[in-house]
């Protein structure tokens, strides 16, 4: 379980999270939502220590991930599917779901886990061998949700992984998503489509300038009359 | 009818075996906003590459009201009037705001490098002139308070406002843009339908679209043109294209089969 | 406008000093470092064989050093300063050709009495301040070919220089120019980029495949030791290979035998022991650097400090620069490498020294004298 | 935005006052006789430094185009004005020094420019460290063929010998025609950074495919740019060979184009007062440093080494000086922005037409 | 007519020998830029401190009875050491606070501070390296092919062969390719970038100190500035070849090699005498031009293309 305390992070002059408080239990899905610059991201990666904090604590399963350093964590159970992808270009799509294994001590499940991430997007095994980086924005995402899944995470932070995608597979990833929360994986999940991602979550939190101003149970939020007015468009 | 401002005839471009795009045809008449839209890789920006001159098609050919543009670099097409906004937002980042708006107006100045040296009159008033017209632009968008600020660090939604104001500076007849809607919230997307419709109305102008977000392209575009793998599979009316079962398999996905497409 | 050049009448005299300061422009760092290095070293060794035999006219003599690269800006700087310290007398230096031609005018400018010691270019020479102690390349070229014609008596010649050298392609041109008065044939002219590359095979091919009998390389023992005179044997060649005084200190890589039927002209000869300068030079200069060798570098700067030793003798106590270049002008003078006169534009006219590689040792060959 | 309590012209009036007294130091200094050959000569080299840095930093800086070849440029430059400078006077052409000296300088100018744009040309196509190897390459090429160029050697003309340095060069370089050879320099590209075409050129650096996409035409601005800091090397160079009365082909090496790249990173790229500063700082620190004597390369490059570490956007980043700001910060003092820690920044954003940059 | 051809293979193998060296370090130049995109300015020196270490342990291992060619080990540690010493303390800081063009000037800062570091302990005077083994020549004929050059061709494919293995096959090259792609997704796989760096950098060096000694084969004799102008030839080697493409180092340096001998060779009877060997240089430089101009990526380097 991962419980944020109090976590302010800056870049140079410029505050994008201001001690906010969030906690995601076991088996939870939660959603992070808010507008642009909200500090949405930067939250996803100070967990993962790809940005350093200002202040306060990241506890996750009895690791303090503010002191862990940031390659370990992912060893923890950790994965993040960061925004914008971030795949390994020139790297096969196997490859790339390689990397995704490239923590495990014990590659003899490699194999199994590659089944299993191929049985999920039957699209990749068409195109194990195509190089990442010419592959469409879709496939893209499902490599990097794919290369997640190889480290047997038991957790996933996921980092807008709609954006840019067209409606059916924005679709695909929300089914996606919730099979994944039927077999039990935590999820964090940041996301613009507030709508789709407050349908599918336990809770909810409302980030705004680096503040979380709203929290609670997502289908709640989701009918909540000022969070329709900025986040939904209603 | 008279000559639209664009008109694409069996456009086509092939990457090393690739066919992106091929047989595309389209026509834009003065002040209409055309959608274009479809599945991930269909070849959508690929479109605009080949409007904007960054690509050179392999075959067919394009004319803006009625030139053929076939072969012209990008700066040309675009100082014939075709100005475009980019899917992985492209600004000048170490510029401010306003300066980057200036950019796009360079070839509204007159004066020459000798004119820049020595500080004629004609510097100073066009100078001022651009610095007005700029400032009248940004205002369109609510950025004129952030003029001086660094483009770099402008919040997202501002960085797409602003993308589109450098192409409407560039005095265009017809705007690309692609995917503007991408990572904004739908009340951003709101706000961002709002810019679009005033600037229709304000300049006159013809827009071609694309984009995913099925709120926005329902609501602003005239006629929408669907791709898949490269080819046009549907064009018509907004209603006509929802309905459509060839697009709805190939892009919009049925709303029941949700569950079922994971199963495959 | 501001005349940069005014001359500075105001000059002191050596009585104004209670030491003799000379001044030193070389080229410490960069490309060329190790010519520097070794002038400096000739200089340190001269000027503190002097102080203990208690100076000259009785004062001490100082030395300001400074590096100037290799660069033409730094040396006319490192120069401009020297002049403008009232107190220098006279400037050692600089060390190579370019920097020494732009120098040469700034000499004459601030009239401060200069000696290059190892700057070899013909088109140097201003017949006014600046003075050298080393022959000039087209002096070395000459004599080799006529070495060559007389005394080795080949007939087919080839020659290898480096363009990108003023050094190398000066003597290399000279020689072949001579060569051809002389009546030999040259077979193969070739070039290569620079004087300090390392493969030089493509063109000893050829000039093997042209069937030379002398091979005249004007290079430096550090590419012509572990470079040319190997490769030129690996490729086949086997006949004379001549080199100018930048053989002097040739360093023997593997096999001594691939280096007989080396020749070189120079300034002294080490196991020349009728000139006991030569041998007390080569002892001392060994006792105060751990058993090292001097070479042609450090012998010439020696020199060049004795000659401004003699000059200022000459000129008294009460000298000014202006009065020191007087007395080096055209003076007479007996030191390691040699004895020679100086001619009307500062350069020597010597006697050159012919040594032979024998076993990996530089053997003494001959001594041509100066055509009067 | 910040209002200037001087108008734009106003503070270019000031500006031009600054540098007349600047000049008229300078010349009291020489014409009293305070200072010697020497320093004179340090400011002449300066002089130079600060003609090749700004120009580069168009290029560098502005542009944002790496390159190493900017000395061929200069040698071409410096070939060019002596031997044309030599041609004057073997064909018995009479005329003023300062007239001849001009006159073949901007000959030399020209002739580097016309490089410049041939160069350019085909170089421009390539970006980043491919750029800078091709530049590279033509630096080296400029000197092999300089070295292989019979009338560039020797005594030039028809006395030339290939491989020789070119000497007996007429010493016209007059320092106070140099030091507003300079003036001029830094105004002229000033005024060209600060114009429809520096945004254009600023806009190219940043991202090329945008700056097309707004209707700029890449490759002429960028081989303008080239043609443009080619020919101010050339100038340098041509002052460079009157000044130094000889010259050798080794001039045009990639080690001597890297040290002006070297001066335009440590000044701050895009910031032609770290550039002018940075040009002087960089020329006196080896001469500072003579007392180190052995050691003082070693020095320098530890210096350098330090200074990027802990200064890695150079001294200034982008930021300029402008006496007209010094001047209503001193005399205006209730403007806000007065911290001078913060002046950078603060000036970043302000009115950009009043930032003028003068040298000390 | 036998003899010219005769003499035109050799004079290839003339080029192969300064060619084989130049790949060598070539392979160091694109390990490097292959992962940071750094122009590593001082590798060439790092082959300078090499042959110093050669220059300094080969009396003692000859002392100690082994064979002189063994003192490469030492040498691979020493450079091993300062090109890990210079890529934590100049090179890592730069790389984290500042962009491209200031890490390019703490390279070239680094170089220079090699060359007069070196030149401070061991004088700017060269000294010569004694015979480090003794590689027979091949006679074919008439052809004679110098044996130094054969095993160091052999060893630059032995070492392009291992390294390519090693990038595509292993955990650590795997994750180097990551992390030269993609440092943030790299870190997120578990990878820690800092000691993947390192690691590079390490290889790097270490191919350096096998570089020098394979150079100082060829060419026994060192100096402070030996560096200078081999590193510069083998960074156009790599460049020519694809930078950052581990084949295309290989080739590069031969091709330059072959290039600069066959100009030097032919290229004054080609034209007549109007250019000579001295424009070797420019000519390697034209190609190389040239070269870029047609494929802006090398010959074996990936195009990187931008997409829009
Ligand atoms: N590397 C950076 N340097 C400086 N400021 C940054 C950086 N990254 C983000 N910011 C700023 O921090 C704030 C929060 O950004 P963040 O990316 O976390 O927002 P977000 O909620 O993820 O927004 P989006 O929906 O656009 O992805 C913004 O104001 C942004 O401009
Ligand atoms: N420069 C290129 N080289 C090779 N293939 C390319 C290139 N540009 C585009 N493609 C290919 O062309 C196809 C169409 O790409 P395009 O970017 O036009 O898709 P799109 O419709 O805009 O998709 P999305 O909605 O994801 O942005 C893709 O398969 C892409 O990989
Ligand atoms: C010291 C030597 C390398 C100088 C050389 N003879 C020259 O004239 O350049
Ligand atoms: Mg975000
Ligand atoms: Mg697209």
């Amino acid at each position: 379980m991962l419980d944020i305390k109090n976590l302010s992070v800056s870049y140079g002059a410029i505050d994008a999270v201001k001690n906010i408080s969030l906690h995601v239990d076991d088996g939870e899905i939660v959603s992070l939502i808010g507008a642009n610059g909200a500090g949405k991201t930067t939250t996803l990666h100070t967990i993962t220590g790809l940005v350093p904090a200002k202040s306060g604590s990241v506890m996750f399963n009895g690791h303090d991930l503010l002191k862990e350093r940031n390659h370990n964590i992912v060893t923890f159970g950790m994965a993040h599917i960061p925004e914008g992808r971030h795949v390994f270009t020139r790297m096969s799509v196997q490859e790339n779901l390689e990397m995704g294994a490239f923590s495990l001590k014990d590659d003899s499940t490699m194999s199994d886990d590659l089944d299993m991430v191929f049985g999920l997007f039957p699209r990749l095994k068409e195109r194990r061998r195509q190089l990442a980086g010419t592959l469409s924005g879709g496939e893209q995402q499902m490599v990097a949700m794919g290369r997640a899944l190889m480290s047997h995470p038991n957790t996933i932070l996921m980092d807008e992984p709609s954006m840019g995608l067209s409606p059916k597979l924005v679709k695909e990833i929300f089914a996606i998503i919730k099979k994944l929360h039927a077999e039990g994986i935590t999820v964090l999940l940041v996301e613009q489509n507030a709508k789709m991602a407050l349908s599918i979550a336990d809770r909810a939190y409302v980030l705004e300038t680096g503040s979380i101003t709203m929290e609670g149970d997502a289908k709640e939020l989701l009918h909540d009359e000022k969070v329709r007015k900025a986040y939904l468009g209603a | 009818m008279s000559e639209p401002i664009l008109r694409a005839e069996h456009l086509g471009i092939t990457f090393g075996g690739l066919k992106a795009v091929s047989d595309f045809n389209m026509t834009i008449g003065k002040g209409e906003l055309v959608g274009l839209i479809g599945p991930n890789g269909a070849g959508k920006t690929t479109v605009f590459n080949l409007l904007t001159g960054v690509y050179q098609p392999t075959e067919g050919e394009f004319f803006l009201d009625g030139k053929r543009m076939n072969g012209k670099k990008t700066y040309q097409v675009v100082r014939a009037g075709i100005a475009r906004t980019f899917q992985n937002i492209r600004l000048f980042k170490q510029m401010t705001v306003e300066e980057n708006v200036l950019v796009a107006f360079n070839e509204s100045f007159t004066y020459k490098m000798g004119g820049a040296i020595f500080r004629t009159p004609r510097f100073w008033k066009q100078e001022s002139d651009m610095h007005a017209k700029a400032i009248d632009l940004l205002r369109i968008f609510n950025l004129e308070g952030l003029a001086n600020t660094e483009a770099a660090n402008l919040p997202y939604g501002a960085q797409r406002k602003l993308e589109i104001a450098r192409a409407l500076a560039t005095g265009m007849k017809l705007l690309l843009l692609d995917e503007p809607a991408a990572g904004m919230n739908p009340t951003e997307t709101e706000d961002l339908l709002n810019c679009i419709n005033t600037i229709r109305d304000r300049f006159g102008i013809a827009i071609l679209l694309i984009e995913h977000d099925m709120s926005l392209v329902m609501n602003v575009c005239q006629r929408i043109q669907v791709l898949d793998y490269g080819r046009t599979i549907a064009s018509g009316l907004p209603e006509e294209i929802a309905n459509n079962p060839q697009v709805i398999s190939a892009y919009l996905g049925s709303d029941d089969d949700t569950d079922s497409e994971e199963e495959n | 406008g501001g005349n940069m050049y005014a001359t500075s009448e105001d000059s002191m005299k050596l009585s104004d000093n209670s030491v003799i300061t000379l001044g030193s422009v070389t080229t410490n760092s960069g490309a060329a470092a190790a010519y520097g290095e070794a002038e400096v070293n000739g200089f340190k060794l001269a000027v503190s064989e002097i102080n203990a035999s208690g100076g000259i006219l009785g004062k001490q003599i100082k030395l300001k050093s400074m590096d100037d690269k290799g660069d033409v800006i730094e040396a006319s700087n490192a120069f401009n300063r020297l002049a403008g310290e009232k107190d220098v007398i006279g400037i050692l230096g600089p060390t190579i050709s370019s920097t020494t031609g732009a120098v040469a005018p700034l000499a004459d400018q601030n009239q401060l009495p200069s000696i290059a010691p190892a700057a070899t270019s013909d088109s140097i020479e201003t017949g006014g301040y600046l003075f050298r102690t080393c022959f000039k390349d087209s002096y070395q070229g000459e004599i080799a070919a006529k070495f060559a014609a007389e005394d080795l008596k080949v007939k087919k010649v080839a020659v290898l220089y480096g363009t990108g050298d003023p050094y190398s392609s000066g003597v290399g041109k000279a020689f072949v120019n001579a060569a051809k008065k002389a009546g030999l044939e040259v077979v193969a002219e070739e070039n290569s980029s620079s004087a300090d590359d390392t493969e030089y095979s493509s063109q000893l091919q050829k000039v093997q495949a042209a069937g030379a009998e002398f091979l005249y390389a004007p290079y430096y023992y550090s590419a012509a030791g572990p470079y040319i005179i190997p490769q030129a044997r690996a490729v086949g060649y086997n006949g004379y290979i001549m080199g100018p005084d930048g053989y002097d200190g040739l360093q023997i890589t593997g096999n001594k035998a691939r280096y007989n039927k080396v020749l070189y002209t120079t300034h002294y000869s080490p196991d020349d022991t009728s000139n006991k300068k030569v041998q007390k030079f080569i002892t001392s200069y060994k006792k105060a650097n751990n058993g090292a060798s001097p070479n042609t570098f450090t012998a010439l700067g020696y020199d060049s400090v004795y000659m401004f030793k003699q000059a200022i003798e000459k000129a008294g106590p009460n000298a000014s620069r202006a009065d020191i270049r007087k007395a080096i002008y055209g003076m007479s003078f007996s030191g390691v490498t040699g004895k020679f006169t100086l001619d009307s534009h500062g350069s020597p006219k010597k006697s050159v020294i012919v040594l032979e590689m024998k076993n990996g040792k530089p053997t003494y060959r001959s001594t041509i004298e100066p055509a009067k | 935005m910040k209002k200037s309590m001087l108008s734009i012209k106003q503070s270019y009036i000031v500006c031009a006052i600054g540098v007349v007294v600047l000049f008229g130091v300078l010349m009291g200094v020489c014409e009293t006789g305070a200072v010697s050959l020497y320093v004179k000569g340090i400011i002449m080299t300066c002089c130079i430094a600060v003609i090749m840095t700004t120009s580069l930093n168009l290029t560098i800086g502005v542009l944002g185009q790496l390159t190493l070849g900017c000395c061929g440029f200069e040698a071409i430059g410096a070939y060019s004005a002596a031997l044309f400078s030599k041609l004057l006077v073997a064909n018995g052409v009479v005329m003023n020094d300062t007239v001849r000296f001009l006159l073949v300088t901007v000959a030399g100018g020209l002739v580097a420019c016309i490089f410049g744009v041939l160069i350019g040309i085909p170089a421009l196509r390539l970006h980043g460290d491919y750029l800078a190897i091709i530049t590279l390459g033509f630096g080296e090429i400029i000197r092999v063929i300089i070295q292989n160029l019979k009338v560039a050697g020797g005594e030039g003309l028809d006395k030339g010998q290939q491989g020789q340095a070119l000497i007996g060069i007429d010493r016209l370089a007059n320092l106070y025609v140099v030091f507003w050879i300079t003036v001029v320099t830094v105004v002229l590209l000033f005024m060209f950074a600060r114009s429809r075409y520096g945004r254009a050129v600023k806009a190219i650096r940043d991202d090329e495919i945008a700056a097309s996409a707004s209707g700029i035409n890449i490759t002429y601005m960028k081989v303008l740019v080239f043609a443009i800091s080619a020919f101010f090397a050339g100038i340098a160079g041509g002052i460079f060979a009157q000044y130094i009365g000889a010259l050798t082909p080794s001039m045009a090496g990639w080690l001597q184009s890297i040290n002006y790249v070297i001066m335009v990173v440590f000044g701050g790229m895009g910031s032609l007062t770290g550039s002018i500063v940075s040009a002087i700082g960089l020329t006196i620190l080896p001469e500072l440093l003579r007392a180190f004597s052995d050691y003082r390369m070693l020095v320098y490059s530890v210096v350098l080494v330090l200074i990027m570490i802990f200064r890695p956007q150079g001294i200034f980043g982008n930021w300029e000086f402008s006496l007209p700001k010094a001047i209503n910060r001193i005399f205006y003092p209730k403007g806000k922005k007065g911290k001078n820690g913060d002046a950078g920044k603060a000036e970043a954003t302000g009115v950009e037409e009043t930032k003028e940059a003068k040298h000390e | 007519m036998g003899n010219q051809i005769i003499m035109f293979i050799s004079q290839i193998f003339n080029g192969l020998k300064i060619g084989s060296v130049y790949s060598l370090v070539a392979l160091g130049y694109t390990m490097v830029y292959g992962i940071i995109r750094l122009i590593n300015f001082a590798h060439g020196d790092f082959i300078m401190v090499g042959a110093y270490v050669l220059m300094l342990t080969i009396p003692a291992i000859i002392a100690c009875g082994l064979p002189a060619w063994l003192s490469v080990v030492p040498a691979i540690l020493v450079c091993v050491a300062v090109g890990v010493i210079v890529e934590k303390a100049a090179y890592k800081p730069v790389r984290e606070k500042g962009n491209n063009m200031t890490a390019l000037i703490t390279a070239i800062a680094m170089s220079l501070l090699l060359e007069n570091g070196s030149q401070a302990v061991f004088g700017a005077d060269y000294q010569t390296i004694p015979t480090i083994i003794q590689i027979p020549s091949i006679a074919i004929g008439d052809l004679k092919i110098d044996g130094a050059t054969i095993v160091t061709v052999l060893l630059g494919i032995i070492i392009m062969i291992a390294l390519q293995l090693f990038v595509s096959h292993t955990k650590q090259g795997k994750a180097m390719r990551a992390v030269s792609e993609d440092k943030e997704a790299a870190i997120l796989m578990g990878i820690n970038v800092n000691s993947t760096i390192t690691l590079t950098f390490a290889i790097g060096s270490g191919l350096a100190a096998v570089a020098s000694l394979m150079y100082c084969i060829s060419y026994p004799q060192v100096s402070p500035m030996m560096g200078a102008m081999l590193g510069l030839k083998a960074f156009v080697a790599a460049v020519l070849g694809g930078i950052g493409s581990i084949p295309g180092a290989m080739v590069g340096g031969l091709v330059i090699g072959v290039v600069e001998s066959l100009t030097k060779a032919y290229i004054g009877t080609i034209t007549g005498g109007v250019i000579t060997s001295a424009f070797a240089d420019a000519i390697v430089f034209g190609i190389l031009i040239i070269v870029l101009l047609v494929k802006p990526s090398g010959l074996m380097g990936e195009p990187e293309s931008e997409k829009v």
